[in-house]
Parts: C-alpha cells; structure tokens; sequence
C-alpha cells in the first residue's frame, strides 16, 4: 500500500491531493463568514491544506435553541445542531463561493437516513468543485433509531448505499461514542471507504448552576477541545491499527507537538477544530510548529518528515 | 434532532444587510498592554495594536492574556472574550471590562508590559441615522454597556451630531464610566444614589415623549435591550441595539453566539453584534 | 421508592447508610497508605461518608509496568492495572486495617470470569466489616473476550450470578467507553443491583514526544479529572433518566459546584477522584462548599437541602 | 492484562520495613513564601508553614501555586509536585528548583507574599547508617539531587557525623548549588568546567577505592542512582538512595509512583523516595 502521508509532507487520499497534512475539522471553521471577517488576507495565507465544509443536509435547518456553548476545563461543549442552508441552498449560495478557496474541496453531508445519504453524495459528488465527501455519521438514522455511526452494521449498510455513486474519496468521520469505534471503521473500510476521520465529539452535558437544568437549549451537546485529545488518540491509535486506508486525526490539536502525537498514533493527516477559536491562523501555526520540532529533531530535511514520526507505532 | 421535520426557523445564513465593517488582519496577534485604570467599579485595559487597523464603534475584539489563560486548577478560561472597543486612538485600543467571572478577572489583572493576545476588530459597527437626519441621536447605555457607546458618542460627535446619553447603573460605584463619555449625559441608578431614581429605559419613555424623531442606539444587558426594543417598536423608532451573547470564536466559525430574529437565528459576531431592533424575534430572551 | 437522598443529606442504598453524600472513587484513596502518612488525624477528620477499596482480584496483581501516569489538560490518564494483594492477602491483611475506619466499608472487586466474581462476592460478603461491594465490571471476560461492563447482556449474565449470593448492597460501577452506558445500567438493574455508580475512567493514551511511542508502560490508560467531568454528566443524567436505582455520580469532580452538577443530573451520591490526589482533605472540602452553595442559594437549612437541587431534571 | 496468570512480580504492598517518618497534618495548606534567590541556575523557594512540624531529612512535600496552576492555554500542571526539603529552619521551609517542565516553571515564578499550597512531610526519610558507625559518611549528589543531600549533611553533621559530600553538575553553571552544603565538598562537572571532569561516581569509585566502610547515601538523576547501586553492590556497601518517579497524589493513593524492588513494585512516596539500594531490582531502570 502507498502510503498516505508521503515524505515530501503531502497527502493523498484516493484522488484528493493535499499540500500538507493539516485540515479544519468541520464545522469549525466557516470559510465564507471568515472572508467576511478577515478579507481577501485568509486566500493568501489560507490555513488548511484542503477545506472541510460544516456539515450539510437534505433539508435546511436552523439549528439548536441557545445557549449553545458551554466552557469546561480545556475544553468547549456545542450544541449548534447543523444549521445549513439545506443542500440546494448550500449548492446555490455556498458551493461557488467555497470554490474560490486556495485549497480542495471537501464537503461534509449527513443523512437521516439511508436514502437522504444517497441524495446527498449523488449531487454533491457530481459537482466539480467538490474534491471528496466526509460523511457524518453522528446522526439518528430515524428509521432504526440508531447513530449510523455506532453500529458497524448500520456503517457497512451505508456505504453499500453511497460508494457506487462515486468514484471520488469518500471519508467516513467516526464518532467517538462507542463501545469499539475500530469496529465501525473495519466496516468503512469494508464498504470501500477511502478514508476515515476522528474523532468528532464525545457526548457532554453542561448544567445551570442558577437552576440546576441543563443549561445547553438542546439538553446536550459534544466536548471538543484538548480535553478530549488523550481519548481521541486513543481511538486514533486503535483505528489506525485494524484499518489500512489513511486515517485523519483530530480531538484536541492545539500545537504542532499534539499533531506529531496523531501521526505517531498512525493518523496520516490531522484535523484542527476548537483551536482555531482561540486563533484563527492555528491551522498555520501548527503546521509551523510541527516542521520546526521535527528539524529540531533532527531530521534532515523537516518538510518531508512528517512520515516518519509515525514509525514508532505503525504496523 | 429529526431531519424529516422542517426547521423551525428560517437557517438565518442568508446573506444580511451588510453593515459597516473594517476587516481584521488575519489570525491572533499579541499586543502589549500599555495602561491599566480603575473606572469606579469597572477596568480600563489599553493596549498598543501595530498590527491592526483603526476599529469602527460597535465591532469588536476577542481577547485573551498571553500567559495565564487556562486559569487556576486546570478551569477555565479557556477560549478567548469579546470586548467591545470602548475608544481607539491611532494604534490605541482601549477596552473596558466588567469582573464577571474568570476571563473577566484574569484580563482585569493584566499589568502595562504584559501581553494580550487579540483577533480584531470583529462584527459590524453601528450604522449612521438614516437620512433625512433625524433632529437628534439618542444614545442608552446600562452598566458595561456603555464601552461601545463611549466610542460611538465620540464618532457622531465628530459629524457633528449632539447625541444625549442616557446611562443606567446599579448605583453609585459604576456611574464613574460616565465620564469617559462626551456630550450631553443623563444618569440613572437603580438605588436612587446618583441621578434618576430607577431605570434608565425610564429616562427613555421620557426623552420619547417628548421627542420621538430620534434615532437611538442602545448597549446594555439584555432585559434593558428588550425593553428598549419594546419602547422603539411601539413608538415606530429606528434603534440599533448591540448584543451580548456568549462567543467561542468572534468571526463566524462556531455558530455559537446565534441571536432570533424574524429570519432565523443570526450569529451576533460576525452579522452583528450591532442589530436593526426591528430584526429581532420577539422571543429572542426566551430560553 | 424512598429517595435514597434524604432531605437530612443522609444516603440509604439498601441497608448502608451514609452520614452524607460523598465517597471516594475506588482506587484513588489507599486509606491505610493515608494512615500512615497523616496518622490518626485522618480517622478524625475522614473525608468520606464511606470507604471505597481498591479494587481486589481472586489473585494477587503486580500492576502495570510503569511509567503508569501521564498529566493532560486538565486530566491525567493513568495505567495502574489493579495492583492488590488478591482476595486473601486482602482479607487477612487490608480488611481488618479498613474495618477501623470511622465510616462504612464498601469493597470493590473485579473478576475475570463469572466464576472469579462469583467467589469474590461469596468471600467478601460474608465478612462482618463489609457494608457493600462494588463490582467493577471494566475488565475483559477471558471467556468472552469481551469487557463485562459493555455489553448489557454480560453485565445481567454477571448479576444473575452473584445477586443470590448476598443481601449486602451491591453497585454495579459503569465503565464509560460504551455506546449506551444506561442500557448497561438497565441490565444492572434488572439483576438486581442497589445502585450504579459511574463513571469508570475514559480509555485514553499519551504519546511520549520524544520516541513517538506510547509513553504508559502498558501502552493505553484512563482518563480522569476535571476534562471528563461533561462526560460524566452526560451519561449520569442518562441513567438517573433510565435506572430508579439510586445512582453514584463521579468524574472530575473538584469543587462544592462539580457535586451539586451531579445531583442536578439525578444523582443521589457523588465521589471524589482525582481531586483527592490534589488535595487529600477534597471530599471534606467538596461536601462544606456544598452546603455554603446550598445556604447561598436560601434553602432554609442547606444541611439538609442536597436532595433539592436534583429537583429540576428529575423524573 | 488477565487475572488467570500470576503476576509477574510480588504485589509490594506487604508492609516495608518501616522508615523513618513525620506524620503531615492531614489535607492541603496554604503557605506563603517568603524568599526566592537564584542558585545559579536552580531556584530557592522558601515558604512559612506554620501548621507543619519539622520534616525529616529525605522526606518531600507536594506542592502547587495557589493562583495560575492550571497553567496557560487550559494546559498543565494540574496535579501537585513533588520537592524533597533542602533546608528547614524552625516553621521555615526551603526548596530547591529544577525549572525542567510547566510545575517548575510556575513554581520558579513565585514572589515573596504569594501563596503555595503545601501536603507534607510525605515519605520516609533517611536512616542513620547501621551500628556498629561506619568511620564515614559518603554524600553523593547529582545536579538538582543536591536539595535533599544538602538537609541530611547538616543532619549529620549536627549528630557529629563528618560526611563528605560528592557533587556532580552538567557544568560550572550549576555549582552554585554546593555552597550550600556543609562538610567537606569534591565537585564534578561533566564538562570539566570545574573540579573532577567527569562523572561523580567516579569520585565514588575512587573514595570508596580508597576507604570502603562507608555508607553511602545518593540522590540524583536515574543514570547516576543505578551506577550508584551496581558500585555499591559490587563492594557490598551499604546505599541509601533517594529515587523519583512522576507523583500524582505523594500520599500513596494513586499507585502510580512505583519502582521494580527485589519484592515487586514499590510506591516510593510512602515506601521511598528513600529506598536501600539493595531493594532495587536490577532492572528497575529498564522501560
Ligand atoms: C460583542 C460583545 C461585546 C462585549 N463587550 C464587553 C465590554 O466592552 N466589556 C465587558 O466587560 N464585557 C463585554 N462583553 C461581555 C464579555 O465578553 C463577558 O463579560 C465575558 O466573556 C465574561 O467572561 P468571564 O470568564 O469573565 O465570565 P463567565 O464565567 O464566562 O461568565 C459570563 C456568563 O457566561 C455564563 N457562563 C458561566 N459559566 C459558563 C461556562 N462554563 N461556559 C459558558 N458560559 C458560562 C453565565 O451566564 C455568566 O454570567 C461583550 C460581549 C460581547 C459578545
Ligand atoms: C520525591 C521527589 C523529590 C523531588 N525533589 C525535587 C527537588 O528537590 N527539586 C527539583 O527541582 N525537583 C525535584 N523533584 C522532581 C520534580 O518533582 C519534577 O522536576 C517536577 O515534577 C517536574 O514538573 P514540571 O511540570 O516542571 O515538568 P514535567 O513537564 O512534568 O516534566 C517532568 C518529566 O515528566 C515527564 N513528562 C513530560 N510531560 C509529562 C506529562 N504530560 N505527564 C507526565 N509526565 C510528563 C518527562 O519525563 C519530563 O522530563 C522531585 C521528585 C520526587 C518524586
Ligand atoms: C462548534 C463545533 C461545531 C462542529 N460541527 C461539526 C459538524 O458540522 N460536522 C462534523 O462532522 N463535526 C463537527 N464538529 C466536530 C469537529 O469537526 C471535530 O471533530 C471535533 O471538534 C474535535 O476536534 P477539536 O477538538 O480539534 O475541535 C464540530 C465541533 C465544534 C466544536
Ligand atoms: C489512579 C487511579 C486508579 C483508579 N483505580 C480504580 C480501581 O481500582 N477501581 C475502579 O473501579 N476505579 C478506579 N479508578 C477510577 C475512579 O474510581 C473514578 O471512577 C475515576 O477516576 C473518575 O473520577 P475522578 O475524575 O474524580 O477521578 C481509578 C482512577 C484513578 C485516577
Ligand atoms: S462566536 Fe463563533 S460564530 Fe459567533
Ligand atoms: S504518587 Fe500516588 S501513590 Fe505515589
């Protein structure tokens, strides 16, 4: 098997091609409101090798009642409940915009069902501006009642849906929230998947201390942040082991040092989320690091050592 | 969470109105505090921002202190805070903060040479009364509230407006911020210890009555806002209100900070926090 | 049902009776190392309404190899692996040490097979100086392979065998790293538990930066501390939600606030962790914040108000 | 991890020999320091406890910064760190700093008048050497390990003892440290800056070469400690070594401190840190 991550820094997944390892982690960085905010500088010094989009579905939706955020120790509980334009909104308004980004395009869909899957990948992966597809599979599937992603079953039934419509990577982003999240990616893996990412966020509850009632508006939401990043090397580390195609990495990355622990764990890319709320540019700046402590480390050339680091641990 | 049930509201991602906006250089940049000052009961923070460009009133920063973030005992604070810029002068920028909690504290312990780390300026500004000009500005501040409008009064002062500001406290020990103001000022305490004998929205109703082709301008906690918005809607007043609500990011990207309003929810940070009051729901503080 | 809270602060989980409601998390308060270290102060001044063991084998254990610990964000992740003298050096040695303690003795106990709990229960039972045992259900069946604390079936296969063999109390301690921790709960409760307790800790590994490799000497550890503490509020509103057993709420729990969060979420008891490590007076400290937040907030005799704050989530 | 196979070592819970030990008053204090000095590159701490008796020489304290632990950007240290006494004086209480990590760091950054939180005396301290009384004391100390050597050569000194401290340091930077000390003095370097260019266990080798019926007492880093044991162990002479590993709690509620001995995993903050080097399993080093 090539592998993922080459020594030249960049990484292939399937057809996605990507300058170096570092994504956003979707939902946490909103491209089209960033261009807004911080003008034509983001394009220049574009964060991310590739650009994950917040996750859309079939219908629009407004999202969760607020409050939807909560602060804990090193970490940040949401509870924003995929607010999108819907994926003719999203395909009307946002695509073209997105495709003005420096990087590919990856866009993120999530079905409530097998057949709202099916609709997703078919219109998004005929789009030209569309590189690869992350599937949610955090969602109830409101037929089983069932998180497609909390059962190897419901992940393999998915994919036996939506890998004959594509030839584009597909990447299936795992939840955390399980008894054995390796389980879910041999099934992925099984069904064709290109790639699997992790992990997303791990089921949290806030309370009022003025009333002692949840205080999220949706009851519950998902920890994120570096709180969570020993148990999504965890995962990382477990999943990276039993499946052969790239894993990306993500829970918690705040610096460079956090990154190389993912790679070391088996990931071939990682993904920043939470980090980049506390510094837009973290995306940069972790990759910066990341290249310094490995020419620290001495290696010979630190722009084509990301590879390495994982030896360790790998098969 | 259902997909098959239509949203309740309208995904509020529609493109607003574009207010009025400076972009902020991209990424986090650590500037020094060059002052720090009691205001009565509140903190003045000034720093120097090479880096970014001159703020306009009503955006604002997402703060955080260089070391020390992160808190005691592992807690919190973890993400940065959003601070309305309460004056700017070149490449000073002031803020002024209220101890609320522990960002709040860890900011107001800064001293002059230690670092702050800051993403800005944020959000939309306040926009100009809408032509024909109208005979006057109004301006309601309550409590911290005042910080955006302190930078506001100038502004319009400087064209050559004469706004009348009507600041609320809760009592004596916060009127201080006062006198960052410019113009006309009238005060109001809710313990009677200093001006007007009660709200602020009182002094409101009665500046109204008497005029009502005012455009006001209002900053302050959210109960004093709907109010605010009450008192405008019934009398057909044009009022821009600048709201509060938790952030994690400041430029979009969490969906954290979202406000209902007659279109569905609006993320207050990047299509705010300055909002038409006519544009919010009239439930947006029911929880 | 009888709260198991009362409005006096006082816990009844079958026939044990706790003064107030909180105790230590097994395994993190070696009350006879403690002994030794801060004398019999610690007798006056003992901050648990109960005494919480180590968890104890059929054999003895080594424990882990170290390096067993690794400091998070907010967390520390730990790979101890049970070390304990095996269930007899336990009972002629530890038992009649713990057994002069001011407060009652709940002895946790982990098998590796029914059979192993089987005896664990029938020989710790029948001792005078036991009130209750925990049965920590986070270790794997070498029969089945499979941890008996996941899947709710083994966790009521584990029940029906040791239930009859005891009219003590017996809590069942809930491992986190489940898709659906109240299920397994449910089945806790259908054979006949008195109470859950949870959470265990979050499966989490550290990377050692300057090898790349697992820094724990045993490769993977848990997750505890304040990072966990949304988490574990999650799932215990989850199980208050499902179970009427009373249940024992734990993870990062550090001040007064964290416990009350926990009654909030349906719990009747807390325990202290990791706290204790920081602080080793924590539990005293926690259940005295308590009662000022309580007194703060008007309850008439905040003594006797723990109970209340549960009131807004309950059933 | 199966519970059918016997474990590999004994449990190391069955009750050590019992070493010398001050009881800590149970729970956390507040003190507040009162001095901080640089020792050339180390760092002084001293801190008033008034609530705590006299530690033995060897035992060690817990300790955190009561404000700003919890460190920058939501990270470490969280959990307390462990420091042996170098010098106690009445209700005065002095340490000695490595800065290595974000503890020592925070701890390094204290100023007289802030508060740190204190658990201790922890552990078992040093024993006198065994009767019949050898004709001397050997001291060996490497870099930080100095803190606890320099407590027990004025203990010893105090009972009339005349040890003989050995101390190594990377370079001329660190030596500082030795002012401390009391006794006689031979300095290493391992850069040959000053004094013996080389490791101090080869000034071990040579005192011991010299005079072998002394006992010896050791702290220091890992490397050194073992070279320590498999001197003495070759010479048969008594050792006392004071070891460390990573602490969470230093109370032995944690478990996770241990050391492989000769009779299976020791904690070494109620069963050490000082430990007879015979104790030590050979291996005890290997990962
Ligand atoms: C656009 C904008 C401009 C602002 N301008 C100013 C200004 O000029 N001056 C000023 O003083 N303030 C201003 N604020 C408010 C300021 O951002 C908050 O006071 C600050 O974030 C409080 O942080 P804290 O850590 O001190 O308090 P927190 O502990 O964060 O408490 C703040 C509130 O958040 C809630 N809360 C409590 N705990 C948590 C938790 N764990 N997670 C999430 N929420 C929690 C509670 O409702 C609490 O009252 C502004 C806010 C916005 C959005
Ligand atoms: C009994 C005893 C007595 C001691 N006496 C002294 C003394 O007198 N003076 C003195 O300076 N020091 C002393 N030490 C050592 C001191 O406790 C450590 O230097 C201190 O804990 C380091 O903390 P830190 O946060 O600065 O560094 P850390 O970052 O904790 O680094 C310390 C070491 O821990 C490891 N490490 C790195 N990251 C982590 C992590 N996330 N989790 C766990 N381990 C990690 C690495 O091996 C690193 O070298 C003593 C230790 C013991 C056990
Ligand atoms: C505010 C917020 C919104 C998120 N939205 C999505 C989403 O729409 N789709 C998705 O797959 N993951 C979403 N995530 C999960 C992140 O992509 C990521 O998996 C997780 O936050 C862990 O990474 P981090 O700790 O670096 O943030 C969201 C996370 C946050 C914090
Ligand atoms: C060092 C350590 C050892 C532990 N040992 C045990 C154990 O033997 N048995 C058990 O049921 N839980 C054990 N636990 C889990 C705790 O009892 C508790 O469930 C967990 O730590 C969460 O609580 P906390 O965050 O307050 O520490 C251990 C936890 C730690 C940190
Ligand atoms: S604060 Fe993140 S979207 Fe507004
Ligand atoms: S540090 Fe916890 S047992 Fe030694």
């Amino acid at each position: 098997m090539a592998r993922a991550l080459g020594d030249d820094g960049r990484v292939s997944i399937g057809s996605l091609e990507l300058e170096h390892p570092v994504l956003n982690g979707s939902g946490t960085f909103d491209a089209i409101a960033a261009l807004r905010t911080f003008g034509d500088e983001l394009r220049r010094r574009f964060p991310f090798a590739g650009f994950v989009s917040k996750t859309i579905t079939v219908s629009p939706r407004g999202g969760n009642p607020p409050p939807r955020l909560w602060e804990t120790p090193a970490g940040l509980i949401n509870s924003i409940g995929l607010p999108n334009k819907g994926l003719r909104g999203f395909l009307q308004h946002d695509l073209p915009e997105l495709a003005t980004l420096p990087v590919p395009l990856i866009v993120s869909v999530a079905g409530f069902s097998y057949e709202e899957f099916r609709h997703l990948v078919a219109e998004v992966a005929e789009r030209p501006q569309v590189a690869a597809i992350e599937l949610n599979v955090s969602c109830p599937n409101v037929k089983s009642g069932c998180v497609m992603g909390s059962e190897p079953d419901e992940t393999g039934a998915l994919m036996e849906v939506v890998r004959s419509l594509t030839s584009k990577p597909l990447i299936v982003k795992l939840t955390p929230n399980v008894s054995d999240v390796a389980a879910v990616a041999e099934a992925a893996e099984r069904g064709g998947c290109d790639a699997v990412s992790l992990i997303n966020t791990l089921r949290a509850v806030a309370i009022d201390p003025d009333t002692g009632s949840p205080w999220l508006g949706a009851g519950q939401g998902g920890l994120s942040g570096p709180a969570v990043r020993a148990v999504a090397l965890a995962m990382t580390l477990d999943v990276a082991a039993r499946v052969r195609v790239p894993v990306i990495g993500m829970g918690g990355i705040e610096r460079g040092q956090d990154a190389l622990d993912f790679f070391a764990a088996g990931a071939s890319c990682v993904a920043v989320g939470t980090e980049s709320f506390r510094d837009p540019a973290a995306g940069t700046r972790i990759r910066d690091e990341m290249v310094a402590l490995l020419a620290k480390r001495g290696f010979e050339s630190a722009q084509s050592d990301f590879a390495k680091v994982s030896e360790p641990t790998k098969k | 969470m259902s997909g098959a049930t239509p949203p309740e509201v309208e995904v509020g991602l529609a493109a607003p109105e574009p207010g009025p906006r400076v972009e902020a250089p991209f990424g986090r940049r650590a500037c020094p505090v060059i002052a720090t000052e009691s205001v009565g009961a509140y903190r003045l923070l000034a720093v120097e921002d090479h880096h970014g460009p001159a703020p306009l009133p009503g955006q604002f920063y997402m703060l955080a202190a260089a070391d020390g973030w992160g808190g005691e005992a592992g807690e919190r604070p973890y993400l940065g805070r959003a601070f309305s810029v309460c004056r700017s002068r070149g490449t000073r920028l002031e803020f002024l903060l209220e101890r609320i909690g522990p960002g709040t504290d860890r900011l107001g312990r800064l001293s002059p040479g230690e670092q702050m780390l800051l993403v800005g300026p944020l959000g939309i500004g306040f926009s100009e009364p809408a032509a024909p000009s109208s005979t006057g500005v109004l301006l309601v501040a309550g409590g911290i509230g005042i910080a955006p409008i302190v930078t506001w009064a100038e502004a319009l002062i400087a064209s050559g407006a004469q706004p009348l500001t009507l600041a609320g406290f809760r009592s004596r020990a916060h009127t201080s911020a006062a006198q960052l103001l410019g113009g006309d000022v009238q005060i109001a305490t809710d313990d009677g210890s200093q001006g007007h004998d009660g709200f602020v929205t009182e002094l409101l109703e009665a500046e109204l009555e008497h005029d009502d082709a005012r455009a006001v301008y209002a900053c302050g906690p959210p109960m004093m806002l709907e109010a605010v918005r009450a008192i405008c809607a019934r009398r057909a007043v044009q009022a821009q209100l600048a709201l509060e609500e938790a952030m994690a990011c400041g430029f979009g990207a969490c969906f954290g900070c979202v406000v209902r309003t007659t279109t569905g929810y609006r993320r207050i940070c990047v299509d705010g926090p300055i909002i038409d009051a006519r544009d919010l729901d009239e439930t947006w503080l029911e929880r």
